[in-house]
Order: C-alpha cells, then sequence, then structure tokens
C-alpha cells in the first residue's frame, strides 16, 4: 500500500512518466536493433545542443511564455563563435562571445516583451528571422570553419571516463538549470508568474524582470548550444539551427512542460527531449524509409503524450489525501464537452 | 434541544422543485449525502451552509454539470435528469453563477442572448443573428437596470465590474426560468444595486419563479426569504420558515455548537483607538492622480489605524490600491512611506519597503492556482524561507506555513496540499498569510471577506484587527458599509476617482441610529453622481 | 446624448483591432511609393497580391482556430496534402469540380480529426496540431514518393492557380479569397456561431455553463481552418503549376504571423478577417519592396524581421494613444 | 592459378579503361548510360562473358550494403536514385551482387543538413559498406565523419555536392583535404552556372538585361552557380545583370520574385533561374505580364537548370527555353560504378568525377528527356 502510494506520487511528477516510456522504448529498440546500444554516444552527443534548447524552452514556457527565436539565435551563436576563432581570438573569448549573442538575443527578446509589451510569438518570430538573417550575412562575408583550437574541439570530442566532455557540459547546465527551477527564489517566481502572471505581479513579484530573466536564461542556453555545436561540426553554415525550436518547444511539451505555463521542469523537458530524439534515432536503426518517417514520428508523438497526460492524472487522482477539503468537485481544465 | 419548527404548511403553493435525496461523491468523499428539499411556486428559497457543506455541488447537479450519484429531482412532477447545462436550462432551471460567467469579448448583447440567440429567417434559411428582436426583447428591461441601448453593443471589457454584474443578472432576468438558481448573487454589488435587486428578486416571486438563493449574508435574508435549507457537511439539516427563525439560531445549524459565537462578534471589541496625532504616520499621499483613474487623492495613515474605502466600483478603489503598491503608475502626486517619498516600479518595491495587498477578486488575483499552500504564503518573501539568500529550504518553508496554518486555522490536510482545493475562507486566510509573512507595515485588504463564509469572515476580521492592535496599518476596500464601519477609523468615500467625503472618528460612533445615519450617508456620496444622470 | 453616443462609435474605432495594421499599411506603402517608382502601379498590386492570396485564405482559416482559442500549425502541411489530391485526381483524369470536393473534404476531414484530438483526446492544440502536420506530410511524401507530381496543368488549373486571369484583372484565386472574406466575415459577425466562436475563446467556461456544446465549436473552428487550408491547397496546385511533397513548409508561421499582425490573439477570443487579409498584405508587401528595392536577398531576413517588429510596435503605439485619447474623453466628462 | 592471374589482369584493364572513360566524363558517355556500355558486353567486338564470370567469382554472391543520404526528398534525388538502382540491378544480374540500399532524409530544411551526421554514425555502426552522401552541413563536420567512418571500414562517396568550394589543390596533397573516397558531381561553377550564361550570350548575341532569381541566400549551391553564372556574363560588356531576387529554390516563390521584377524591369531578356523550379515560376511570371516567350529571335529567355522530366515538358511546349541538364541518372550510375570499381575490384578512382551536363533545348529536347524517362522506367526498386 505505501509502495502504490509513492508509485502514483511518482508517476504524478512532471517528466516521470515520459521518462518510464523512454526506457521503455530504449529497451524495445534495443531489442529490435542490438546495434542500438552502439550508437547511443553519437546521437546524443548530436542531440545536446537540442536538449539545451529544450530546456530553455521549458524554462520561457514555464514562465508562461514562447520563444521561437532559439534555434536561430543557437546557430547565430555558433556562427560567431566559429568566426571568432578562425579569425584568431582566443578560445575562452570566443567561447564567451558565442554565449554572449545568446544572452543579448535573449535581452533583446526580453525588453521586447516587457518594456513594449510587444506579444511573445510575434517579437521572438521576428528575432528569428533577425539572428537567421545575421548568420546568413556573415556566412556570406566569411568562411565559418578551421577552428584550430583543440581546447575548443575537446569541448564535444574530449571525454572522461569514456564519456564526452560534451555529456558533462550539457548535463551541469541542465542540473543546473533543474536547480534553479526548483530550488531558488527566482525558479518559484518563475512557477508563480506562469501559473498566474496577474496574481503574482499583485504577490510582490516583479513580473517584468522575471519574464526577462526568463528569456536571458533561454537565451544564454541556445548560446551555449550553439558553442557546442559549433565545437561538433568545426563548422558552420548559413543556415544552422532553422527548425530546431519547434523540435525544442516540441521536446519540452511531450516531456509535459504545459504550454499553458507554470508545470515542468528541466529534467522533464530533458526527458521529453530525449524520447523524441530516442525515437527518431531508433526509427532510422530500424530502417524505417524515411517518406513514412513523419506519419510514424506524428503518431508516436501523440501516443507519447496521451501516456503521459493519463498516467499523471492517475497518479494523481490515486495519489490524492483522501479529506473533507477534497469535496469539492475538481475544475477540469481540459475541455472534454 | 429544541429547533425551530419545519417548514410552516400556512404556505400552500405547488411544489415545483422536489430534490430527493440526492447523493454525490468524489474519489469516495461524499459531496452530498441524501440531500433534499422542495420549492414551492413563488418561493425564495435560501440555501445556507458554510464553505464545502455541499451547496456548490447541489448547484452542479441541477443545473447540469454534474450529475448525481444517486437520487433524483422532479421538476413539476416530472423526473429530470440534466446531462448538461443546455438540458437544464431547457427545462427550465436557470443558474447565475458566483463567479462573472459573462464572455469578455462579446458584446452585451451577445452575452444576453449567449445560448439562446434568436435567428432571423431569409430565403428559408436560418442563419442570421436577430440583433433587432434580441435588443427590442431585452430593452426594456435593461434600462431599468441602467443599461442604455448603445451598452448593448460593447464589449463586456469594457465596463466595469459593476455592470458586469448587473448585465449578468439581466441575462437572468430575461430568461423564462421556471427555477433560478442566484449563487452569491450580491457578492461585489454595492447596498443600493442589493436593493434593486431584491426589488426583482421579489418580483420574479410574484410571477411564480421558485428562486434557490445561495448565500453567506445572513443579515440579508429577512425580510426576502421565505424559507431556507441549512446544509453542512454535505447533508441537508433543516428547512427553517424564515419567520420564526433568528440568524443566531441559523447561525448554530450552520456551524453547530463550537462556533456559537462565530460571524456575531463584530463592535464591542473593536480596537481602541488612540489620539492619532500620537501614532507615527505610516504612509500618506499627496493629490495622487492617475489619468482617467484617480485625481487628486490624499490621506495620511497611522499606525494602528485602518482606513476604511468606500464608494461605487469603478469609483477608483481598487485602482487606488494598484498606484499605492505600484503595480500601475501614478501620473501625478507623490506617496510617502514613513516620510521617505517613495515611487514603486512594482509591487514587488512595494512588498520590500513593507507594503503588502490582499486582492479583491481571489481566484484570479489571489491565489497562485497551481502552487501548493505553503508556496503560496512564502511568494511575497521568499527570502525568509531562504539559505543564502537564493535557495528555497523547502523545510523552512514548511515549518512557515503550518505556524500560519495554525495561527489563522487554515483548514487544510497538509500544507502540501494544492491551495485550488482549499475552501474559499481557506484561501484567503492563507492569502492574509502571505502578506503578513512579508512583515508589513501597512496592510491594503481589498474586499477581505468575498465569497467567504460567515465563520470565515469573523476570523479574517479578528486577524486585521490583531495586525492593527500590534501597530501595523491597514486600508480596507470593501463594498459592505456595515464591513467598514465594523473594521474602520477613517471612511473616506470615492467617486470617480477622487475622495468626495470623509467620515472621521467611526469608532466614537457605535450606536444603531448613527451607523444607519453613516450608512446613508456614504451612499449619497458615493452614488450622488450616478442620480444626477438618471435623472 | 449625442456626445455619448459619439464616444461610443470612437471607442468602437479605436479599439478596433485593424487600425495598427491599416497605420503600418499606409506607412510602410507610403515610404515604398516614395522609394521605388512602380511600386504604387496597377500591375504591382496585383502581382504582389496574386502571390499572397494562398497565404491569405490560410490566416484567415487560422484567425477562426485563434478566435476560438486555439492554434493550428497543420495548415501548411494541409495545403500541400490537398494540392497533392488535386494533382493526383487531376492526373487520372477526374473532373475539375468533383477534384474540388475531394480536396475540400480532405481538408475537412483533417481538421475535424484536429477537433477532436483537441477536444476530445484532451491534447495539447501545439502538438495534436504539429503531429497532424507530421502526418500530412508523410501522406504526401509517402504518396508521391519525394518526387513532384507534374503534368495535371491545363487551362482550367491555370485559372485556378491565377496564372491566367478570367476578366481583366480578375482571377479565380482573387475571387475564392473575397468570397471566403466575406463568408467567413459574415459567420463571425452575423451568426450564433460567429458569436460563439468569440465566446468559446474568450471564456471556455462560461460559454459551457451558456448551454453551448464547446466542443462542437472548437471542432468546428478547426475544420473551418482546415477547408482553408484545402481551398488554399487548390490554389497552390494550380500556381505552383507541380505539387512537391514539401510544399508546404512554414506557410503556417506565414499564416499566424498575418493573423497576429491583423489584431488576433493567442490567447482567444480576438481576432478580424479583415486584419488577417491586411496582416499578408503586410508581409506580401515587404517582400515585394525588398524585391523591388533590389535589397540583397542575404538581408532579406533581417528585414523581414525587422517589418515584424514594426508592425507590432506600431500596433502598440495605437493602443496606447488610444487609452490616451480615450482617457482624455472620460476625463473631459 | 595462373589463369586467374589472367583473367583477373584482363578484367582490371577492361575496367581501368572504363572507369578512365566514365571520368573523363566524354558527352558519348552520357549517353552511354542509356546502351549497353562496353562492360555489358552485347558489342560486337568484346566479348565480356569471361570477365564477367571472373566478377562474379570474385564477389562471390556478397552482399553490400549501401546508405543512400540525400539532403532531402526531391525529384533530383529520385532520378539520381534510380539510376543507381538500374545500375545495381545491372550488377546484380551480371556478378550476382546482393545489395541492400538503405535511404535516409531529412524531411524539411535541406539546408540545415545537420541530421544527416546521425545518419552517417547510424551506417557506420550499421557496418554498412558504402554510403553516398549529398549534405548541406559544413564540409569540415562531414570530413570529420567520413575519417572517423572509414576507420571503421565504411567508405564514402560525395554525390552532387559543393566540394569545390572546399577542395584544395591536389598538386602536393592527393586527396585534396577531403576523406571521401570520391566526389561524384559536376562542377556548380564551370558546368551550370556558366554554362546558363553562355547559352544567354549566344542567343542574345552579347547584349542584353539579365535578371537573376537565386536559391536562398546562404546556400553553397547558389554561391557557386552564381559565382560562375557572373564570371562568363562579366565577359560580355553588352550583357547586364539588372536585378537579383530570392526565389528560395521552390516554385512558388520564384514565380513571386519574378513578378516582382518584370514590373520594374519589363525590358528585360533573359531569366536565369538557378534552377528549374524557379525557372519556371520566373516562365509563369513572363505569362502572367504578358510578356513574350522568347522564339529564337525576340522575347525573354528562361534558364534553369536541374534536368527534370517536368522542365524538358516545359521545354517542349516553349516555356522554359533551356535548362541545364546536370544528369541526375548518369549521376546515380556513376556512382555505383565507382563504388564498385573502388570497394569490389580494389581499383583506384580518381578524387572527383564529373558527371557531364549539357545545356538542353528544344534542338535536343528529345534526346535528354527519351534518356530520364527510360531510366525511370525501368520499376527496378531496392
Amino acid at each position: 500500500m505505501k509502495f502504490k502510494n509513492f508509485f502514483f506520487r511518482s508517476v504524478s511528477i512532471t517528466g516521470v512518466p515520459i521518462f518510464g516510456l523512454l526506457i521503455l522504448i530504449v529497451a524495445l529498440f534495443q531489442f529490435v536493433v542490438p546495434i542500438f546500444n552502439a550508437t547511443v554516444g553519437d546521437y546524443i552527443t548530436n542531440l545536446v545542443p537540442v536538449l539545451l534548447l529544450t530546456v530553455g524552452a521549458a524554462i520561457v514556457i514555464i514562465g508562461g511564455s514562447i520563444d521561437l527565436s532559439i534555434g536561430t539565435v543557437c546557430g547565430l551563436s555558433a556562427g560567431i563563435t566559429m568566426w571568432t576563432l578562425a579569425s584568431g581570438l582566443p578560445t575562452a573569448l570566443s567561447i564567451l562571445l558565442g554565449v554572449a549573442t545568446g544572452t543579448f538575443f535573449g535581452l533583446l527578446n526580453g525588453f521586447l516583451i516587457t518594456k513594449f509589451g510587444i506579444n511573445d510569438f510575434i517579437a521572438t518570430l521576428a528575432t528569428l528571422n533577425i539572428s537567421g538573417g545575421l548568420l546568413i550575412v556573415l556566412s556570406q562575408a566569411t568562411e565559418l570553419y578551421g577552428a584550430e583550437s583543440e581546447f575548443f574541439t575537446s569541448l564535444v570530442y574530449g571525454s572522461f571516463f569514456g564519456i564526452p566532455t560534451s555529456f558533462f557540459i550539457a548535463g551541469a547546465i541542465i542540473l543546473l538549470m533543474q536547480f534553479l527551477l526548483l530550488k531558488t527564489i527566482l525558479g518559484r517566481r518563475i512557477f508563480a508568474m506562469g501559473n498566474s502572471g496577474a496574481a503574482a505581479n499583485v504577490a510582490g513579484i516583479n513580473v517584468r524582470n522575471v519574464k526577462l530573466a526568463t528569456f536571458v536564461l533561454s537565451g544564454t542556453l541556445a548560446g551555449c548550444a550553439g558553442v557546442l555545436l559549433a565545437s561538433r561540426l568545426g563548422g558552420v553554415q548559413a543556415f544552422l539551427g532553422l527548425g530546431y525550436e519547434f523540435t525544442a518547444i516540441a521536446g519540452a511539451v511531450v516531456g509535459g512542460v504545459s504550454l499553458a505555463g507554470g508545470r515542468g521542469s528541466a529534467a522533464a523537458a530533458l526527458a521529453g527531449g530525449l524520447f523524441i530524439g530516442t525515437l527518431a534515432q531508433g526509427l532510422q536503426l530500424i530502417g524505417v524509409e524515411p517518406i513514412f518517417f513523419g506519419i510514424v514520428s506524428g503518431l508516436a508523438l501523440i501516443i507519447g503524450v496521451i501516456f503521459d497526460q493519463k498516467i499523471q492524472d492517475i497518479g494523481q487522482l490515486r495519489s490524492r489525501f483522501d479529506s473533507r477539503v477534497l469535496a469539492q468537485p475538481p475544475r477540469k481544465e481540459g475541455d472534454h464537452g | 434541544m429544541s429547533f425551530p419548527t419545519a417548514l410552516s404548511t400556512t404556505r400552500s403553493a405547488p411544489i415545483i422543485l422536489d430534490i430527493r435525496q440526492i447523493s454525490k461523491s468524489y474519489q469516495g468523499v461524499a459531496a452530498l449525502e441524501n440531500a433534499s428539499l422542495q420549492v414551492r411556486k413563488g418561493e425564495i428559497h435560501a440555501v445556507l451552509g458554510g464553505n464545502g457543506a455541499g451547496k456548490s455541488t447541489l448547484i452542479g447537479i441541477l443545473s447540469g454539470v454534474t450529475q448525481p450519484d444517486s437520487g433524483e429531482f422532479l421538476l413539476e412532477g416530472s423526473a429530470l435528469a440534466p446531462r448538461n447545462p443546455r438540458d437544464a436550462i431547457k427545462s427550465g432551471i436557470t443558474t447565475i453563477y458566483q463567479e462573472l460567467s459573462l464572455v469578455p469579448a462579446l458584446t452585451t448583447l451577445e452575452n444576453i442572448f449567449l445560448g439562446r440567440e434568436l435567428i432571423i429567417e431569409r430565403a428559408g434559411m436560418k442563419v442570421l443573428l436577430d440583433r433587432k428582436k434580441m435588443k427590442n426583447e431585452v430593452i426594456e428591461l435593461a434600462q431599468i437596470f441602467g443599461i442604455s441601448k448603445d451598452e448593448l453593443d460593447i464589449p463586456i471589457s469594457e465596463f466595469g465590474a459593476l455592470k458586469k454584474k448587473v448585465i449578468e443578472i439581466v441575462k437572468a432576468l430575461t430568461f423564462d426560468a421556471r427555477i433560478l438558481i442566484l449563487d452569491e448573487p450580491t457578492s461585489g454589488l454595492e447596498e443600493e444595486e442589493r436593493l434593486h435587486l431584491f426589488d426583482h428578486m421579489r418580483n420574479l416571486r410574484s410571477r411564480g419563479v421558485g428562486l434557490i438563493w445561495v448565500t453567506h449574508h445572513l443579515d440579508e435574508l429577512h425580510g426576502l426569504a421565505d424559507v431556507a435549507t441549512i446544509f453542512r457537511d454535505g447533508r441537508t439539516l433543516e428547512s427553517l420558515n424564515l419567520e420564526n427563525s433568528t440568524v443566531g439560531e441559523i447561525t448554530n445549524l450552520m456551524f453547530g455548537i463550537q462556533s456559537n459565537e462565530a460571524g456575531l462578534r463584530t463592535k464591542n471589541d473593536r480596537l481602541q483607538k488612540d489620539d492619532k496625532s500620537n501614532r507615527p504616520e505610516v504612509l500618506s499621499l499627496h493629490a495622487v492622480s492617475r489619468a482617467g483613474v484617480l485625481r487628486d487623492i490624499s490621506f495620511s495613515l497611522h499606525a494602528g489605524e485602518v482606513i476604511g474605502i468606500s464608494g461605487l466600483a469603478g469609483a477608483g478603489r481598487t485602482e487606488l490600491a494598484r498606484v499605492i503598491m505600484g503595480i500601475d503608475t501614478r501620473t501625478s502626486g507623490q506617496i510617502f512611506l514613513k516620510g521617505k517619498e517613495v515611487n514603486f516600479k512594482s509591487s514587488a518595491f512595494a512588498y520590500k519597503a513593507g507594503i503588502a495587498m490582499l486582492p479583491e477578486d481571489r481566484k484570479q488575483l489571489g491565489i497562485i492556482s497551481g502552487l501548493s499552500v505553503a508556496e503560496n504564503i512564502s511568494i511575497s518573501n521568499l527570502s525568509s524561507v531562504s539559505r543564502f539568500g537564493f535557495i528555497i529550504s523547502r523545510k523552512k518553508e514548511r515549518e512557515l506555513a503550518t505556524k500560519y496554518k495554525e495561527i489563522l486555522s487554515i483548514r487544510t490536510p497538509s500544507v502540501n496540499q494544492k491551495i485550488n482545493n482549499l475552501s474559499g475562507g481557506s484561501q484567503q486566510k492563507a492569502i492574509v498569510a502571505r502578506c503578513l509573512n512579508s512583515k508589513p507595515s501597512v496592510l491594503i485588504i481589498d474586499e477581505p471577506t468575498q465569497g467567504v463564509d460567515v465563520a470565515a469572515k469573523t476570523e479574517v476580521h479578528e486577524l486585521i484587527r490583531d495586525f492593527t492592535s500590534k501597530g501595523g496599518a491597514a486600508i480596507v476596500i470593501a463594498s459592505e458599509i456595515q464591513e467598514l464601519l465594523e473594521l474602520s477609523h477613517e471612511i473616506l468615500v470615492l467617486r470617480n476617482g477622487s475622495i468626495v467625503g470623509r467620515i472621521e472618528n467611526v469608532q466614537n460612533s457605535i450606536e444603531k441610529s448613527r451607523v444607519v445615519e453613516i450608512k446613508a450617508e456614504v451612499l449619497a456620496l458615493s452614488a450622488g453622481k450616478r442620480l444626477k444622470n438618471e435623472i | 446624448m449625442a456626445n455619448q453616443r459619439f464616444n461610443i462609435s470612437m471607442k468602437k474605432f479605436l479599439s478596433d483591432p485593424i487600425l495598427g495594421v491599416i497605420i503600418l499599411l499606409l506607412l510602410v506603402g507610403g515610404v515604398a511609393s516614395f522609394t521605388v517608382e512602380v511600386f504604387f502601379t496597377l500591375q504591382n498590386f496585383t502581382n504582389f497580391l496574386s502571390g499572397s492570396y494562398f497565404v491569405m485564405l490560410l490566416a484567415m482559416g487560422m484567425t477562426v482556430v485563434l478566435i476560438s482559442g486555439g492554434i493550428d500549425l497543420s495548415i501548411g502541411a494541409v495545403m500541400a496534402l490537398c494540392a497533392g489530391i488535386v494533382a493526383k485526381l487531376a492526373l487520372q483524369g477526374m473532373s475539375v469540380p468533383l477534384v474540388i470536393v475531394c480536396a475540400l473534404a480532405v481538408g475537412a476531414f483533417v481538421g475535424c480529426l484536429n477537433g477532436l484530438l483537441v477536444t476530445v483526446v484532451g491534447l495539447p492544440d501545439f502538438i495534436a496540431t504539429l503531429a497532424m502536420s507530421a502526418f500530412a506530410t508523410g501522406i504526401l511524401f509517402i504518396w508521391t514518393k519525394g518526387t513532384p507530381i507534374v503534368g495535371y496543368m491545363d487551362e482550367t488549373y491555370k485559372q485556378i492557380g491565377g496564372l491566367a486571369p478570367i476578366y481583366r484583372e480578375v482571377t479565380v484565386p482573387m475571387v475564392i479569397a473575397i468570397v471566403v472574406a466575406f463568408a467567413l466575415g459574415a459567420m463571425l459577425k452575423k451568426t450564433k456561431f460567429g458569436v460563439h466562436l468569440f465566446s468559446v475563446g474568450s471564456n471556455r467556461l462560461a460559454t459551457r455553463q451558456s448551454g453551448i456544446n464547446v466542443t462542437n465549436i472548437r471542432i468546428l473552428a478547426y475544420v473551418i481552418s482546415g477547408v482553408c487550408a484545402a481551398l488554399s491547397g487548390i490554389i497552390m496546385a494550380g500556381r505552383n503549376t507541380t505539387v512537391p511533397p514539401d510544399l508546404g513548409g512554414g506557410y503556417e508561421v506565414l499564416a499566424i504571423a498575418a493573423a497576429l499582425i491583423g489584431g488576433a490573439s493567442l490567447m482567444g477570443g480576438r481576432g478580424r478577417i479583415l486584419g488577417a487579409i491586411l496582416g499578408e498584405v503586410v508581409l506580401a508587401m515587404t517582400i515585394n519592396i525588398i524585391n523591388l528595392l533590389g535589397v540583397p536577398s542575404s538581408y532579406q531576413k533581417i528585414f523581414i524581421g525587422g517589418i515584424l517588429l514594426l508592425a507590432v510596435l506600431v500596433n502598440q503605439l495605437v493602443i496606447s494613444s488610444r487609452t490616451k485619447i480615450l482617457m482624455r474623453s472620460t476625463n473631459k466628462k | 592459378m595462373k589463369s586467374t592471374i589472367k583473367t583477373k589482369t584482363l578484367v582490371l584493364a577492361v575496367i581501368a579503361s572504363l572507369v578512365t572513360l566514365t571520368m573523363t566524363g566524354s558527352a558519348a558517355n552520357a549517353i552511354g548510360t542509356l546502351k549497353q556500355d562496353a562492360l555489358t558486353g552485347t558489342s560486337a567486338t568484346v566479348d565480356t562473358a569471361a570477365t564477367d564470370a571472373a566478377i562474379r567469382k570474385l564477389v562471390n554472391g556478397r552482399t553490400i550494403k549501401l546508405g543512400f543520404a540525400p539532403p532531402i526528398l526531391s525529384e533530383a534525388y529520385t532520378i539520381a536514385q534510380q539510376g543507381a538502382w538500374n545500375q545495381m540491378k545491372d550488377y546484380e544480374t551480371r556478378y550476382g551482387v546482393k545489395w541492400v540500399w538503405t535511404e535516409e532524409a531529412p524531411l524539411n530544411n535541406a539546408h540545415s543538413g545537420v541530421e544527416t551526421t546521425g545518419f552517417i554514425q547510424n551506417y557506420v555502426a550499421k557496418k554498412y559498406d558504402a554510403v553516398f552522401v549529398c549534405s548541406a552541413a559544413p564540409a569540415a563536420v562531414m570530413q570529420q565523419l567520413y575519417k572517423q567512418g572509414s576507420a571503421k571500414g565504411v567508405e564514402f562517396y560525395q554525390f552532387n555536392s559543393t566540394e569545390q568550394l572546399n577542395q584544395k589543390s591536389q598538386a602536393t596533397d592527393a586527396t585534396a583535404g577531403l576523406s571521401s573516397v570520391s566526389n561524384i558531381s559536376y562542377d556548380n561553377r564551370w558546368q551550370s552556372g556558366a554554362l546558363a550564361a553562355q547559352y544567354i550570350a549566344k542567343e542574345l548575341k552579347g547584349k542584353g538585361e539579365i535578371i537573376m532569381i537565386l536559391g536562398p541566400a546562404g546556400s553553397d549551391w547558389t554561391k557557386l552557380r552564381e559565382q560562375g553564372f557572373r564570371a562568363v556574363i562579366k565577359k560580355f560588356p553588352g550583357l547586364k545583370i539588372v536585378g537579383a531576387a530570392d526565389g528560395g529554390y521552390v516554385r512558388d516563390k520564384g514565380l513571386t520574385a519574378a513578378a516582382d521584377l518584370l514590373t520594374k524591369y519589363p525590358k528585360i531578356n533573359a531569366i536565369y533561374g538557378e534552377n528549374e523550379d524557379m525557372a519556371l515560376g520566373a516562365s509563369a511570371a513572363i505569362d502572367a505580364a504578358r510578356l513574350k516567350h522568347w522564339d529564337g529571335k525576340s522575347g525573354i529567355i528562361t534558364i534553369g537548370a536541374d534536368g527534370l522530366v517536368s522542365g524538358m515538358d516545359e521545354i517542349r511546349k516553349g516555356n522554359l527555353t533551356a535548362t541545364v541538364n546536370v544528369g541526375y541518372a548518369d549521376m546515380g550510375r556513376t556512382m555505383i560504378r565507382t563504388m564498385f570499381a573502388h570497394k569490389v575490384l580494389g581499383m583506384d578512382v580518381a578524387k572527383f568525377i564529373r558527371v557531364p551536363t549539357v545545356i538542353v533545348d528544344k534542338s535536343n529536347v528529345d534526346i535528354f528527356q527519351s534518356q530520364i524517362k527510360a531510366e525511370l522506367a525501368t520499376k527496378v526498386k531496392y
């Protein structure tokens, strides 16, 4: 009974069901395609930048907004890093500039949204175009490859105990974000704002600053992702990052981060991002023809989210306290007619 | 034990709604157990009970939002089981909900006819809305309630809170209902508007409509309601003939013997007031204005003092609070806090400086619904539960919340409970806890007891008095003049964003005659402009 | 009394969401007509408008969904899928009206699926329609095996695609866009369904309590956007003269942008058909001006981003000045 | 023993000459893919039966696993794939090779191409024998992947790529800095962009105004073709490029861009559409503007590049003046031949194999259209 309650309570935590599903499909793929485990290292290395974007997207979404610019900002950051490296700047400075590019766009987004009151969708769609356009201009003006820094390539290609360095870097960043969201004052304020911006505003939270902070965080994460992507690729071309924003947002949502705001975590987003990535990887290894890919992945996305929702619902119901105060009818947010 | 006699049989009107043994439970917890009551034709039937007593569940079942587990109800003799609100409305049961159920994007007219639009027939096709006919049908009633013809075409979002409520009532009155359920219809309404509404309720009664009236305001019952049914713990206790029962008896029934005195502790233990000049000034406003909303507001608030703000909704009461808090910016004027001029850019700074606010709309602006009780309490002063100034300690947070839970007797099994699962009164107390935890020197309270049952209301009043007795100062905004009289030392009356009257030394005027006098005075002051308009 | 009436109509005018986009249009158009001589010519306008009718249709459908409080990311893919159906069936010799009916039916069907996923299954609209987009694209890929469908074009499809006019400057897409605009505009303003649509988007709970079947309304909103996407696809099949499998990529974002510029809100309950049309005109005009000015294509994206920001900033400005004007008028009272 | 050596030598000699022929890229060879080429042995003079038997013995019924990673699913790559399949079928019947063929392509954003890196890693993990890659991913990362994959025994062949941009001189380094075994493509500058410009110059007799509809800014293909095109135009003082716009490689955007430019420059003589889809869009824009298509003397020349079935039809109808046929089917066949020569027969293959390209207009459209149609008609599938 105790175990049962523990079980239901844990599956009601955002991200846990999808994590379970992730383990399930990993096992399934391993069974169907025995070489699956041999490819895991490579595919996660490829996935790392997108995972960082997913976590960034999650932070903004938890705060009740959306950031469409992360994909191209990540691309631009990669471009800036590569450009500065190739033109001979010290590695550390280049990395810093790459990350700063992301932070800058985060700030820009935040200002447009909080100071000018521009709708977040449009504002970040605009900066999506602007950052993507800047990368095109940059890549037209100069060749974005040929960095000679060993330290830089070691960001991704180096390894500790056989595990790629980028895992540690991304792991540390994601862990930090998880900590920030769940354990710090800022994190709590982000959740409060996402749950109810108006109430948070009345309750003494500087909603503008907190919102700004979420965009700066997601921009900075996009910058970090860009640096890792540049290190991973060794070269950057004009359209890098375009379209990553949808993968990232989808990953976060699959992980249980609610687009309505106020629900989710970095770990949940990570689980969602890994789920989508693993699914694609596994399907490729099984040898699903690319023309069937859209249908299969669409179906999997739907099943994944339904599974996540249902399991969480069950978990929440079963682990509820038996109490009079709960006797009021639960208010249904979702619409079932 | 002698309870007042059950419903007398002198009223011989036929029963139109007969509720028989209805039960409903959620996840094994009973919300209603064998609830029964009968509503007669042309009867105002009050439904009373504390928060969580099962009234909302009954309304849900009658209006088709939820379905009962067992039991049935008959409308004019035939069994009814509405599967959705549409069914219920079609059968003649209409509900006005406590929360505004208007749609902001739609116009007044569209709102009134939402779901029952009149359609014009053109070329055999029934597609187009017949706005003209709809207007004609509603205009008479609308004008009675002060809604002009032009206002019928304006989106609801452009109106203030009061107008919205009136529109909602007009909407309900246009329904051809045999049973009309009014869930806290007077909440947020001004005194005068209440009387207006009561007239209409009487009017409806004389037309033979059965009214089910859910209310916390026991003082409104007498002279209006014919019968009252009391709910406690999901059961129907008693149907009282109101001619033979007193408020005291009803309260006893509602809360059991323990909370016998609840709801009646008013004037006796009011704070003793010293001479104002002996106390330090905490907050003062000098000619504060906000374009179009507030004009030249000046007053000063001293430690231990409560200033009440009266006025019609839309007169600038809430707006004043928001400007003081820095949620909205002021266009001119100065605000001094403890002698220093302040200019808060957001409420965060106000909290830091020592001003806390308990907002009006609890559901939208008060509670942060996804968070737990503990998280809701700590949110305005997170550093009080933090280590190193930025890491939140769950343990400290729990302890803090548990402390407040006990002090304020917040009814929740655990402080980790999501706040939306609590009753309205407990939610309100949790927000009080939040304010107190920010260690404010000034507390701004907007409609302290809206949607809160009588017992909780007294408790909230107690908390405010306790706060000021320890040297805090408070601004209380309330529609009920009675409430202001019970709490405040001075009352400011707002109209159109300006202070149009001050009633000082409320403290010393507790004689009943004086109370009535003040009420009349406040009413006249706040309504003055509107009366002129109508003439 | 007259003063009050004036105030009310003033209020109505000033709070109209399309005011901003009109000002923007005049602004951008004004600047362009001074800097590019050929800009302000009938030919140029018919030119760039003819390339925007299909996006207009998408934006109109999107507006309906946005008003209902949802979002439809599948419309680009659905447009492509329907274009594929037109091409494929036309190739098999099916008559034009029948082809069109089939495409519309598919659009409506996909829209209905979207609606069911969002309402009955209860998926987040973002995910449901994103998945549907993957589905639709996938079906088109399987169908075409990655190769464009060609060889279905004839004079009729040229006309449908707007490549050949039916009378002077009048083209079929123009007529379709106008008819749909009026139909949807009237639907929103003058019918029960229109009122309910705004109602659902603005306050879903209250709408349900009013006895309105919210689920049906929401599903129907997606069906309408599906049908709009199908119409757009029919035009696209004619205009593009081939149907490559990746035809629809990215048009949904354009449609959302157009709808938002035109005053719709992602929160639901707001939006205007005319706004969506003007929003798309702003976007199309931007590309047109870029091309006419000869802006190097590498700067195009930055330019588009800038215009988007300008669009919302102007809107913002209009809103704030409106508040000021309204305040002044109330203060005078 | 001796005989086998002899046979082997013979086989090698024959193949060597063949491959050389392929790589020199004579025009005859382009058409040769249609006919049975020298290896198939229908020639009156060369009997290849013995060679076939020897290769069959060498192959010994083995299975060769091939990966095919185009940047996107499109008609061009479908034709290339069909060409490859036809060649594979040929080898299968003659040498008894069994094939496994797996295609992986990103469904959208062809120009980002980072997805391809994942595909390649998967091919390596699955121990494929050879992988044909065309990707817009940065050259540096692809080379790195090829290097890692090669170490595990997987051979990489680039096709239709833009390696011209990144290749170094072969004067001192035979690999030219590339880790792919071979690069089977055409030179986008001189075999596509320049050809189009030469055709325009010839038709217009060195005098006239031109507008360009370019692919998306930032694309390597765009960059190279524009470079070649401009280089040739520069040589003709009478020719002037008056405007350019982004057509995003798709027909609809090509149409819009061309329509805009035609409004501003209604008197131009030629439109260079950097691929066929955009050129066809431009052609529609000419119709819409009620301007005249080129009839050999007057009107507007529209020229594209690709060599797709649809384009050929339009040339026949006169809507498209000409196109640069870059021989995708031939490219596909050459990919298989080169891989087979290197992987199975152990031959050295050229680092850069240029498939022949040709300007197709009304005068020669029959030849090249029937060629593509014949390739697509085989219905061979792997």
